[in-house]
C-alpha cells in the first residue's frame, strides 16, 4: 500500500476558514434576531449550509483528498434530503 | 374471492384478480420453464454446455414488460382504493371508540351499542377514536381497513353495505394481550329496521324489571363492557386484579406514590371505575385501565357491585 | 507482504495461534473463523427461534386454548421476530459467508478491519445476551418485533432490553458493513477491476452501504423509545403531543432497507451458484449487478407501503405504491436471468442446485405476493393478517433461508474440507421443501378470508387453514432436523476431501486450499479473467 | 501438525482508516439526520410552540458554544497540520487547546441545563407538563438533541486524550497519524451536528 503523498494545509489558511466561519455566525445571529418570520429561518439555514459545507471542504479536507469522499458525502446527503422529502408527503397533505 | 357486502367490494376484488392473474401466469410459466431446462439441459442428457452470450434487447424487454404490467397493477390498485379516501357528505355518522379490547360504537342521538348496527345502502360514514394505544378497524366483508389512532385528528373511514345480514368487525392492530379478542360485529339492516331500532326510547334507559336479581344484571355489564379482558372471575391475574373473593377485604393499594390501606366497597369500586389511576392496586401499573365516567352510569355500578358481592358466595 | 511460510498449508481449522481450545476461536480475528462463529451462534439461536415458531403452530392448531395462554403468545411471536429478523436474517449471509469468502473472493488476506470483526461478532453476542436477559427480569417483551409506539411504552411487559439488545445488534451491523466497504474498495487483488468482481461481492457490497446508512436510522428510534418509556421525553406519546405514526416511519425507514439487507446476499449466492451448477457463464452479469445498485437504492424510498392503514395522508400512499412497484422491477429482472443460465447448460443436479431452484420458486411467490400488497386497494384488505405473514416467510424464510441453505451446501468442503452425505441432504431438502409449502401456503388463504395477524385466538371459520398449516410446520422441523444433523455430524466425521474445486467453479474461492490456510494465499493471484469464464 | 507462529505480516493501509472512519462518520450523519426529520416534522406541526420555544433559550451561550466549537475545529486541523510537519510540541498544544476548549463546551451546557431543570423544565418536569403539547415537544427534542451531541463531545474527549497519549509516545508521528486525522474527522462531524443545532434551537423564533 503506498502512503500517498498528502496536502498540507498552512495554519493561516486554517485562521482565514475559522475567521470566515465566525462571520457567518455572527451574520446568522444578527439577521435571525431581526424577526423576519420564515425569511429568517431560510437564511439561517442556508447561512449553516454553507458553513457546513466549509467545514466539509477545508477542515474535513474533501478539497484534497480522494474525489471519492465527495462522491459518498454528496449522495449520502443527497439521500437524505430526499427521505426527508418522501417523509413531508405524508405531512404536507394529511 | 370470499364473501363481499359492500360497493368497494368490486373494485378491490377486480384489482386482486388482476394482480393474481398476471402473478400466476408468472410463477407457472417460470416454473415450467425451469422444469423444461432441468429436464432437456441436465448434465446426462446435456453433457457440455453450450455458452450464450448477453442481450441487451432481452434485457431491456424483461425490464419494460413487467414495468407495464406493475403500472397496470398500480392503476386498478389506486381505483379499487380512491373512493376509500372520499367519504360522501351525506350519510350516517358513528363514533367508533376503541379501548384495551373492546370497541363501543356511539350514534348521533346519544345511543351507544357495543355492536355496530347500520342501514343497507346508506353511506356510514365512522369516526374512529382510540383511548389507549393503536388499534385498527377491519371489516373483511367490506374490504375497509383503518388503524385507530390516539390524537390523530380526521381519523376516519367510511362504507357503503349491499347486503343485510351481520358480519365480523376485527381489531386488526395489535394492542396487547387481548388482542385476539377484540371482535366485534356490524349488523346490516333494512333501512326502515334501522331507524326503527335507532329511535327505540326505551334502548336509551336500562330497563329493570322489579324481580331481577341486580347481581346478574351486573354480571351482564361487567361483559358486555369488557371488564373481563383484564378482571378474571376465578381468582388468576390478568391484566387487572381478579374480581374474585375481593369485595369486603381489606386491601393494599398505592396513592400518590404511597402505600396505604382501604376497604374494599362500594366507594372503592366506583372511585375504581371512574378514576382507576387514583388508587393503584399493589403489583399493578396506572395508565392501563382507562376511566369509564360518561360510559357506566351510577346505577349501572350498583348492580355492579351487588354482583362482586355475590362472588364471594 | 511479509513472508508467512511457516503457517504454509496448515488450514485455518487446525492452525494453532496464541491462543488454544475454545479462546482460539472467540478471540481470532481470522475472518474464517470469525465466520464460522457467527454461523454456530446463528445455528444455536435459530433452532430456539424456530421451536418458538413451531409451538405458536401448536397453539392455532385449533380454537381456544391448546398449549398456552395469550401472554405467552404474544411473548413468543415478539421474540421469534425480534430473533429471526435481528439475530438471524440481518446479520445472516454477510456474516457468515460475506465474513468466510469475502476476502477470499477478492483475493485478499483477510478482511480490511480484523480486529474490528472479531469485535463486531463479540458486540452480536451482547446484543443477544441483553435481548434474552429481559427473560429473567420482568418477562418477555410483548409489542411484536415492530415495537409500535404507544403500546411499547405502556405494556407492562419488559421491553428495555429488546429494545435495547437491538440497538445493540444495530452496532454490530454498522460494523460489518463498513469494514465490506473498506475491504471492498482497497483489497481487491491486482487486475480484478469493479465489473471483474464476482457477484456476491458486489451484493455484499451493495448491501453494507445499506447496512451503513440504514442502521442508525434504528438506533436512534430504539434509543428515543427508550428515552420515551424512561423519561417519558413526549416525543413518540400521542398524550404528550408527538406523533405515533412518526414512529412508524422512523421504523420502517430502517426495517425496508433492512428486507433488502436480508434478501441481496442471498441473491449473490444464488447468483454464484447457478453458473457453476449449469457450467456456463450467468447469464446478463452487468443487469444482476446494476439491479442489486438499484434494488439497494430505490429500496430507501419505499417504507410507507407498511403504513397504508396507518393514517397517513392519501398523497403519501399512492406515492409509495408507485415507489413499490418500481422497486419489484430489479427483483424481476434477476429471476429472468437466473433462469436463462440454466438454458443451454450442463445441470448438475446435486444438493445446492435443488435449493438455488427452489429458492427462485419461493422467492417468486413470496414476490409476487408483495405485488399484491404493494398495491392500495389489496393491500387495505390484507394488510395485518396472515396474508402479510406468509408473505414475508415466503421471501424472508424462502428467499434468505433457502439460500442460505443452498450456500451452506455449496461452501461446505470448501468451509471444512469434509463432505457431507448427499443422499440424506437431498431427503432432508424434499421433506422441508414439501413441509415449507404446507405450511406458508394456507397462511395465504387465511389472509384472503379476513384472518389478523398476531392473534392467539380466532374464529371457527378459519380453522380449517390453520390445521393444514400447522401439520406442514411439524413436516418441516422433520426436514430440518435431517439437514441439520447431516450437516453437523458431516462437519466432524464427513468424508475428507482436500479437492481445491469439487463443483468446477470459477471464482477464486476454489483456488485456494480446501480448507484454506490462514491467510488464504501464499501468494496474491492475479486476476485476468472475468468471472464465471466458462469456456 | 507442525509447529505455527501468529501471522507475521501487519497490514497497514491509512486510506483504508480514513475511509473506514468516513462511513462511520456517515452512520452518525443519518443518525443525527433522524433527529432532525423529528425536527422538521413536529416544527411543521407546532410552528406556534416551537417558535416560542425559542425565544426561552439562551441565544447568548449557543453562541458562545458555537464559537468554542469552531475554534477547537480549527485548533484539531492545525494540529494536523503541525503532525505532517513534524512538529509535535505544536501539535500537542493545538490538540491541548482543543480540549480545553471542548470542556467549556460541557460547562456551559452543564450551566444551561442546570438553570432549566432547576425550574422543572426536562423531560417529565412539573413546570414542562403544565405547558402544551408543542412545548414539551420541542424541550424533549432539545433535550435528546443537545444530549446526544454532548454525549458525543465527550466520546470525542476520551478520543483525544488517547491521541494526545500516542503523540507524546511518539506512536503518533510526522508518517502514521491516522489515528490523529480519523479523531480530527470525528471532531469535525461534532462541529458540523452543532452548526445545525444551533440555529434550529437557538436562532430561528
Ligand atoms: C427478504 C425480505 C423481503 C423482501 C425481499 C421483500 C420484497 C417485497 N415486499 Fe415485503 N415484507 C417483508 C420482507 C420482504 N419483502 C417483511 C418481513 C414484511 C412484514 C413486516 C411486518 O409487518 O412484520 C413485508 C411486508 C411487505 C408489505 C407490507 C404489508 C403490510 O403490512 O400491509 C409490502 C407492501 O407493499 C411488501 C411488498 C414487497 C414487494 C413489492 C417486494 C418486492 O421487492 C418483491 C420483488 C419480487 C418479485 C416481483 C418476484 C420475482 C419476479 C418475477 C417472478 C417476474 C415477474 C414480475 C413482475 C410481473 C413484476 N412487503
Ligand atoms: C427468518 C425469519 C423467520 C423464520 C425462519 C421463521 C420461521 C417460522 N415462523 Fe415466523 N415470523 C417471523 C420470521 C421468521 N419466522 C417474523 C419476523 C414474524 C413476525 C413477528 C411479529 O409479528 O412481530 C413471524 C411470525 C410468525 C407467526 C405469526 C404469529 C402471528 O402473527 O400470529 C407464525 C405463526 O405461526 C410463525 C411461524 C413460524 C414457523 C412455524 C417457523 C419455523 O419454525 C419453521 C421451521 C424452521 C426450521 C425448523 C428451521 C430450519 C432451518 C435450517 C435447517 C437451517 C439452519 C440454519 C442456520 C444455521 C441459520 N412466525
Ligand atoms: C385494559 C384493562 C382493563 C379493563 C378493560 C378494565 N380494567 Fe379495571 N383495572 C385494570 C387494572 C390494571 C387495575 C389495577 C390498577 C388500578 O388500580 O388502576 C384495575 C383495577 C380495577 C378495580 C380495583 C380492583 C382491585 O382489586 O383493587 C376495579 C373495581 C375495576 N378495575 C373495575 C373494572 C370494571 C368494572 C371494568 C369494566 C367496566 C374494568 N375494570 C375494566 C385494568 C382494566
Ligand atoms: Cu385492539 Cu388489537
Ligand atoms: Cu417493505
Amino acid at each position: 500500500m503506498s502512503q500517498e503523498k498528502h496536502h498540507i494545509m498552512s495554519y493561516t489558511t486554517h485562521l482565514i476558514v475559522l475567521g470566515v466561519l465566525l462571520i457567518l455566525t455572527a451574520v446568522s445571529v444578527a439577521v435571525t434576531s431581526l424577526e423576519l418570520g420564515a425569511l429568517s429561518t431560510l437564511v439561517a439555514m442556508l447561512i449553516a449550509g454553507v458553513k457546513a459545507a466549509i467545514v466539509l471542504v477545508w477542515f474535513m479536507h474533501l478539497k484534497f483528498d480522494n474525489k471519492l469522499y465527495t462522491i459518498f458525502t454528496v449522495f449520502v446527503l443527497v439521500l437524505f434530503l430526499l427521505v426527508l422529502y418522501v417523509t413531508f408527503f405524508d405531512y404536507s397533505y394529511r | 374471492m370470499i364473501l363481499g357486502a359492500s360497493t368497494f367490494v368490486e373494485g378491490v376484488d377486480f384489482a386482486f384478480m388482476f394482480i393474481l392473474g398476471i402473478a400466476f401466469f408468472f410463477l407457472i410459466s417460470i416454473t415450467a420453464v425451469m422444469i423444461f431446462f432441468i429436464y432437456r439441459y441436465n448434465k446426462k442428457r446435456n453433457p457440455k454446455a453450450t455458452q450464450v452470450k448477453d442481450s441487451t434487447t432481452l434485457e431491456i424487454t424483461w425490464t419494460v414488460i413487467p414495468l407495464i404490467l406493475v403500472m397496470g397493477m398500480f392503476y386498478y390498485g389506486y381505483v379499487g382504493w380512491i373512493p376509500m379516501k372520499k367519504p360522501p357528505e351525506e350519510g350516517v355518522t358513528i363514533t367508533s371508540h376503541a379501548r384495551m379490547w373492546s370497541f363501543s360504537f356511539e350514534y348521533e342521538n346519544g345511543r351507544v351499542s357495543d355492536k355496530l348496527y347500520v342501514p343497507v345502502d346508506t353511506a356510514v360514514i365512522i369516526n374512529l377514536n382510540a383511548m389507549d394505544v393503536l388499534h385498527a378497524f377491519y371489516i373483511p366483508a367490506f374490504r375497509i381497513k383503518e388503524d385507530m389512532v390516539p390524537g390523530l385528528a380526521n381519523n376516519r373511514t367510511w362504507f357503503e353495505a349491499t347486503k343485510t345480514g351481520s358480519y365480523s368487525v376485527f381489531c386488526a392492530e395489535y394492542c396487547g394481550l387481548q388482542h385476539s379478542y377484540m371482535l366485534s360485529e356490524v349488523v346490516v339492516m333494512e333501512q326502515d329496521e334501522f331507524w326503527e331500532w335507532y329511535h327505540d326510547p326505551d334502548a336509551m334507559t336500562l330497563e329493570v324489571p322489579d324481580d331481577a336479581d341486580p347481581a346478574i344484571l351486573g354480571r351482564q355489564i361487567i361483559s358486555s363492557k369488557g371488564c373481563t379482558a383484564c378482571h378474571s372471575l376465578d381468582g388468576s391475574s390478568l391484566v387487572g386484579p381478579t374480581f374474585a373473593g375481593r369485595y369486603g377485604e381489606t386491601i393494599t393499594v398505592i396513592t400518590d406514590g404511597q402505600e396505604r390501606e382501604v376497604l374494599y366497597d362500594e366507594e372503592y369500586v366506583k372511585r375504581s371505575i371512574y378514576d382507576p389511576d387514583y388508587d393503584i392496586t399493589e403489583g399493578f401499573r396506572p395508565g392501563q385501565m382507562l376511566s369509564y365516567e360518561g360510559e357506566i352510569s351510577e346505577e349501572e355500578i350498583e348492580f355492579i357491585v351487588a354482583f362482586l358481592e355475590s362472588l364471594n358466595e | 507482504m511479509s513472508e508467512t511460510t511457516s503457517s504454509k498449508h496448515v488450514s485455518f481449522l487446525q492452525y494453532k495461534g496464541k491462543y488454544k481450545g475454545i479462546l482460539g476461536w472467540i478471540l481470532s480475528t481470522d475472518h474464517k473463523r470469525v465466520g464460522l462463529l457467527y454461523l454456530y451462534t446463528m445455528l444455536v439461536f435459530f433452532s430456539l427461534a424456530a421451536i418458538l415458531g413451531l409451538l405458536m403452530k401448536l397453539q392455532l392448531i385449533a380454537p381456544g386454548y391448546t398449549i398456552m395462554g395469550p401472554q405467552t403468545y404474544n411473548a413468543m411471536f415478539t421474540v421469534h421476530g425480534i430473533i429471526m429478523i435481528f439475530i438471524i436474517v440481518v446479520p445472516g449471509l454477510p456474516a457468515v459467508f460475506g465474513n468466510f469468502f469475502l476476502p477470499i473472493m477478492i483475493g485478499a488476506k483477510d478482511v480490511a478491519f480484523p480486529r474490528l470483526n472479531l469485535a463486531s461478532w463479540w458486540i452480536y453476542v451482547i446484543g443477544i445476551l441483553v435481548v434474552l436477559t429481559s427473560q429473567f427480569v420482568g418477562g418477555w417483551p410483548d409489542t411484536g418485533w415492530t415495537f409500535y409506539a404507544p403500546y411499547s411504552f405502556q405494556t407492562p411487559a419488559n421491553v428495555l432490553p429488546a429494545l435495547f439488545g437491538a440497538f445493540i445488534l444495530g452496532f454490530s451491523s454498522i460494523l460489518t458493513g463498513i469494514n465490506f466497504v473498506v475491504t471492498v474498495h482497497r483489497m481487491r487483488a491486482p487486475g480484478m477491476s469493479w465489473f471483474k468482481m464476482p457477484l456476491f461481492p458486489w451484493t455484499l457490497y451493495a448491501t453494507a452501504w445499506v447496512q451503513i446508512l440504514a442502521t442508525p436510522v434504528i438506533g436512534i428510534t430504539l434509543l428515543l423509545t427508550v428515552m420515551e418509556r424512561v423519561l417519558g421525553v413526549g416525543v413518540f406519546d400521542p398524550a404528550l403531543g408527538g406523533d405515533p405514526i412518526l414512529y412508524q416511519h422512523l421504523f420502517w425507514i430502517y426495517s425496508h432497507p433492512a428486507v433488502y439487507i436480508m434478501i441481496l446476499p442471498g441473491m449473490g449466492a444464488i447468483s454464484e451458484i447457478l453458473p457453476v451448477f449449469s457450467q456456463k457463464r450467468i447469464y446478463g452479469y452487468k443487469a444482476i449487478v446494476l439491479s442489486s445498485l438499484a434494488i439497494a437504492f430505490v429500496g430507501y424510498f419505499v417504507w410507507g407501503h407498511h403504513m397504508f392503514t396507518s393514517g397517513m395522508s392519501g398523497r403519501a400512499l399512492y406515492a409509495f405504491s408507485f415507489l413499490t412497484f418500481i422497486v419489484a422491477i430489479p427483483s424481476a429482472i434477476k429471476v429472468f436471468n437466473w433462469v436463462s443460465t440454466m438454458y443451454k447448460g450442463s445441470l448438475n443436479l446435486q444438493t445446492p442446485f435443488y435449493w438455488a431452484t427452489s429458492f427462485i420458486f419461493v422467492f417468486m411467490i413470496g414476490g409476487l405476493t408483495g405485488l399484491v400488497l404493494g398495491s392500495l386497494a389489496t393491500n387495505v384488505h390484507v394488510h395485518d393478517t396472515h396474508f402479510v405473514v406468509a408473505h414475508f416467510h415466503f421471501i424472508v424464510f424462502g428467499g434468505t433461508g433457502f439460500s442460505f441453505m443452498a450456500a451452506l451446501h455449496y461452501w461446505f468442503p470448501k468451509m471444512f474440507g469434509r463432505m457431507y452425505d448427499a443422499n440424506w441432504a437431498n431427503t432432508g431438502w424434499a421433506v422441508f421443501f414439501s413441509g415449507f409449502l404446507t405450511l406458508y401456503l394456507p397462511m395465504f388463504y387465511l389472509g384472503i378470508q379476513g384472518m389478523p395477524r398476531r392473534y392467539y385466538d380466532y374464529l371457527p371459520e378459519f380453522h380449517g387453514g390453520n390445521i393444514i398449516s400447522s401439520l406442514g410446520a411439524i413436516l418441516m422441523i422433520a426436514g430440518a432436523m435431517i439437514i441439520i444433523v447431516n450437516l453437523v455430524r458431516s462437519s466432524r466425521h464427513g468424508q475428507k476431501t482436500s479437492d481445491k474445486n469439487p463443483w468446477g467453479g470459477r471464482t477464486l474461492e476454489w483456488e485456494t486450499d480446501t480448507p484454506p490456510t490462514l491467510e488464504n494465499w501464499d501468494e496474491i493471484p492475479n486476476v485476468t479473467e472475468e468471472p464465471y469464464e466458462y469456456k | 501438525m507442525e509447529k505455527n507462529s501468529e501471522p507475521t505480516h501487519v497490514h497497514r493501509d491509512d486510506e483504508g482508516d480514513k475511509m473506514g472512519m468516513w462511513l462511520f462518520i456517515f452512520t452518525e450523519l443519518l443518525l443525527f439526520g433522524m433527529l432532525f426529520l423529528m425536527y422538521a416534522v413536529y416544527r411543521y406541526r407546532n410552528p406556534e410552540a416551537f417558535y416560542l420555544g425559542g425565544k426561552e433559550l439562551d441565544v447568548f451561550i449557543g453562541t458562545l458554544n458555537t464559537v468554542i466549537l469552531l475554534i477547537s475545529s480549527a485548533t484539531v486541523a492545525m494540529s494536523i497540520s503541525a503532525i505532517q510537519k513534524g512538529r509535535k510540541k505544536q501539535a500537542l498544544l493545538f490538540l491541548g487547546t482543543t480540549l480545553t476548549l471542548a470542556l467549556v463546551f460541557l460547562v456551559n451546557k452543564y450551566l444551561e441545563w442546570g438553570a432549566k431543570i432547576e425550574y422543572g423544565f426536562y423531560p417529565g418536569g412539573e413546570a414542562l407538563l403544565e405547558l402544551g403539547h408543542g412545548t414539551i415537544l420541542f424541550f424533549g427534542l432539545y433535550y435528546v438533541m443537545s444530549g446526544i451531541h454532548a454525549l458525543h463531545i465527550i466520546i470525542g474527549m476520551a478520543l483525544f486524550i488517547y491521541v494526545f497519549q500516542q503523540i507524546r509516545k511518539e506512536k503518533v508521528h510526522q508518517t502514521d497519524y491516522v489515528w490523529l486525522e480519523n479523531t480530527g474527522l470525528y471532531w469535525h462531524l461534532v462541529d458540523l451536528i452543532w452548526i445545525f443545532l444551533f440555529p434550529l434551537f437557538y436562532l430561528i423564533h
